[in-house]
């Protein structure tokens, strides 16, 4: 194991703000596209069963 | 043909509901293993400190932006010759997350260039191929997101992707020559001396939990999309009775 | 087919003697777009030599997209792109001709005003010859890959826009190799090495460009 | 079916805009001396289907085939035999209608006929607008300049989208007339058209697209 503590695995040898920085930012982006995703997913059923409810009537 | 049973939209949108699955829980375990690898197994180097643990995301990132560009093309290639709706559906799928790694690889190398190299930005071959390939990406997804025709769409998109799958080399050459004309930062992350071998299996296993990401992004992505071209038959509306 | 290639030549090149303001239009811009860096990075002819060569390769890039959009949209918007593509010649030799008329239209007149600017900008005489054979063999580029942006953006909302963001990270080869000869020479490192580069892209644009801008149209006029 | 008949046959054709389907399982067959009118509403399919038999479009299902052979494979041979006009004139509006017919005969691949090509203008009632750029013609007079190129190009088949939009009682007269010789040569013709039309001893097949009933025109 590399590290003493937490706030030495958090500090990463004083290159926290960039290891950290890298790391979140990719994090962010992953779950931003997670979460569009399952927005569009649901927005695309729910509109193609109201043009479906149209097309019945 | 066996090869079109797989490619008809039908088969093809129950299959990959059934994936989906499996390649989610394959990345997250994957992701794990390499978080496991990156932060708790590999050595501090010697020369860069900590730092360089961003590589174990930067490297990854941005072998997938490049690897995902590529199977557009390929896909692009297989519509065009074969007219397989399909392929088309899959190039789609698969540009945003493409786009999105290689924003990532841009970013990283940011916030490793900064404490390396003191800049944010060095005209780094690599650092500028990436940024040249964000913007193919960010064109083809501007030409879909103008063309209204679908078919016309899929086509402009695949003969895009093409064109730039044939320039990308071109492009990377060109760079790496004006970069060492110029005395720019020739600083490469994978070529520090010490690439121990546990680094390279630790950015093979974040690539391969990538790889599985974009694979299961991809699939759902797909499956909108076949629902979407797919609206106006029986299948698609039993499926929206069962699943609304 | 060589006739094909030349009826075609001689009607866009008609067509744009009857329009000499489009043509201006773009000569113009050429100018304009070099003479603004001057006026923005400050007048000391060293600095000026040194960004020159970049700058007069950026500013004929643009001053040609500047035309590449109308390549087919005014015969799309009247109909006669359908009659062309519906001849018995092949629709390659269509775009072939048609890239040629835009460089012999729009690029060559940027080669005869780049030596004026490039008194401007305090290049040398040889760095000027270069230069002007630099431009030769790069513009011939930008009209082959401007034909594929053309054709894939026909007839769509903000085609001129779209069409420069999807062309201008292409011509990055051309921009590299075609500044960097000129540098070559400034630094005294020769040209030659570029030059080759520079007409081996234009080759390979040669023998690619034309057959996925012609599928391109097809596409785009289906 | 030997391959010199002249003879445009669809085989189980099928049309998709967008995911709408427009038709399907289309057959027909036009031959010489015959003219096929395409009928139909507004967004129907018809000019689709004139792109499809122009080789414009490609067919989702289903192929065209001219003199039997399918049109894709064949495709130089089919083109300069064939003829389109479409709702754009495909007429320069910088170039007088000598200048726009030289150059359309050109792209053909045809000798300029210059004799040939002034006297079709003139019958076209185009003889005091020669010289005169087609800015400044009327919508008429341009349609006129695109049925001369019509005419100059002695195609065997004419695909004429709405060939009577914006002609004038004579004009429409004249069509008329040229249509007749035209099938009375051994043409084929493929029309849509909202307009009536005479057409007494022609040869006529009607081709209703999409599912409204169009009254009989002729």
């Amino acid at each position: 194991m590399e590290w003493a503590s937490w706030s030495d695995f958090w500090s990463m040898g004083g290159y926290g703000l960039y290891v950290w920085g890298s790391y979140g930012v990719t994090a962010l982006c992953i779950l931003i596209e997670i979460l569009l995703l399952r927005r569009s997913a649901g927005d695309t059923r729910r509109r193609l069963k109201r043009m479906q409810q149209w097309e019945e009537q | 043909m066996n090869l079109y049973t797989f490619a008809s939209p039908v088969t093809f949108y129950h299959l990959a509901g059934k994936l989906i699955p499996w390649f989610t829980w394959s990345a997250i375990l994957l992701t794990v293993v390499g978080l496991y690898l990156s932060f708790f197994v590999a050595p501090t180097d010697f020369q860069q400190s900590e730092a360089y643990r961003i590589i174990f995301i930067h490297v990854p990132a941005a072998w997938m932006s490049m690897f995902i560009y590529l199977v557009m093309a390929f896909w692009g290639a297989i519509g065009l010759a074969f007219n397989t709706r399909l392929s088309f559906m899959m190039a789609r799928a698969l540009a945003p997350t493409g786009a999105i790694f290689t924003f990532i690889a841009l970013w990283t190398g940011a916030w490793w260039g900064k404490p390396m190299w003191g800049a944010w930005w060095v005209w780094d071959a690599r650092l500028t191929s990436e940024l040249i390939l964000l913007f193919l990406y960010v064109g083809i997804i501007a030409l879909w997101a103008a063309i209204d025709d679908i078919k016309r769409g899929d086509r402009a998109g695949a003969l895009l992707t093409l064109i730039g799958a044939i320039n990308i080399p071109i492009i990377y050459f060109s760079v790496k020559w004006w970069n060492t004309l110029h005395q720019g930062a020739s600083i490469s992350l994978t070529k520090a001396p010490s690439m121990a071998k546990i680094m390279l299996i630790g950015m093979l296993v974040m690539a391969i939990a990538a790889w599985f990401y974009t694979i299961a992004v991809a699939l759902v992505r797909v499956r909108g999309i076949i629902l979407e071209r797919e609206r106006q038959s029986e299948w698609v509306k039993e499926i929206l009775e069962r699943e609304t | 087919m060589h006739r094909f290639i030349l009826a075609v030549l001689r009607r866009d090149l008609t067509l744009a003697a009857r329009r000499r303001g489009d043509w201006l239009i773009a000569q113009f811009f050429f100018v304009m777009v070099a003479s603004l860096f001057p006026l923005g990075v400050g007048p000391e002819p060293e600095m000026l030599a040194r960004i020159g060569p970049g700058v007069l390769w950026v500013a004929a890039t643009l001053a040609s997209l500047l035309s590449l959009s109308r390549l087919f949209a005014d015969d799309h918007h009247d109909g006669s792109l359908e009659h062309m593509v519906l001849s018995p010649e092949p629709t390659v030799l269509l775009v072939l001709g048609k890239s040629l008329a835009h460089w012999l239209i729009y690029c060559i007149p940027l080669l005869i005003i780049a030596p004026v600017l490039g008194i401007q900008f305090n290049l040398p005489w040889d760095a000027i010859l270069v230069l002007e054979i630099s431009l030769l063999l790069g513009t011939p580029i930008l009209s082959l890959l401007g034909g594929v942006g053309a054709a894939l953006t026909l007839g769509l909302r903000g085609g001129g826009v779209l069409l420069t963001l999807l062309i201008l990270p292409l011509y990055v080869p051309a921009l590299i190799f075609g500044a960097g000869a000129v540098d070559g020479v400034m630094a005294g490192t020769g040209a030659q090495a570029h030059l080759s580069l520079l007409g081996a892209f234009m080759v390979l644009s040669l023998m690619i460009a034309p057959w996925i801008a012609a599928a391109a149209l097809r596409v785009s006029l289906e | 079916m030997t391959s010199d008949t002249l003879l445009l046959s669809v085989h189980n054709l099928a049309c998709a805009r967008g995911e709408r389907t427009l038709f399907k399982a289309m057959n027909f067959s036009v031959g010489a001396g015959e003219l096929l009118l395409v009928q139909g509403g507004n967004g129907q399919g018809k000019t689709s289907l004139l792109r499809l038999l122009t080789g414009l479009a490609r067919p989702e299902e289903g192929e065209v085939r001219w003199r039997g052979q399918p049109i894709q494979k064949n495709r130089e041979a089919f083109h300069a035999e064939m003829i389109y006009l479409g709702h754009a004139n495909g007429v320069k509006d910088d170039l007088n209608p000598v200048e726009n017919l030289r150059f359309a005969e050109g792209l053909q691949g045809r000798a300029f006929e210059e004799e040939r090509a002034v006297a079709i203008l003139r019958r076209l009632g185009l003889s005091r607008c020669l010289d005169l750029p087609c800015r400044v013609l009327s919508f008429g007079q341009r349609r006129r300049v695109a049925l001369s190129a019509l005419l100059l190009a002695d195609a065997g088949l004419w695909i004429l989208d709405e060939p009577l939009t914006g002609l004038d009682v004579h004009a429409v007269a004249l069509m008329e007339g040229l249509i007749r010789d035209h099938l009375a040569a051994g043409g084929l013709c493929v029309a849509t058209t909202h307009q009536a039309l005479n057409l007494e001893g022609v040869k006529v097949q009607r081709l209703l697209v999409g599912n409204v009933a169009i009254p009989e025109l002729v």
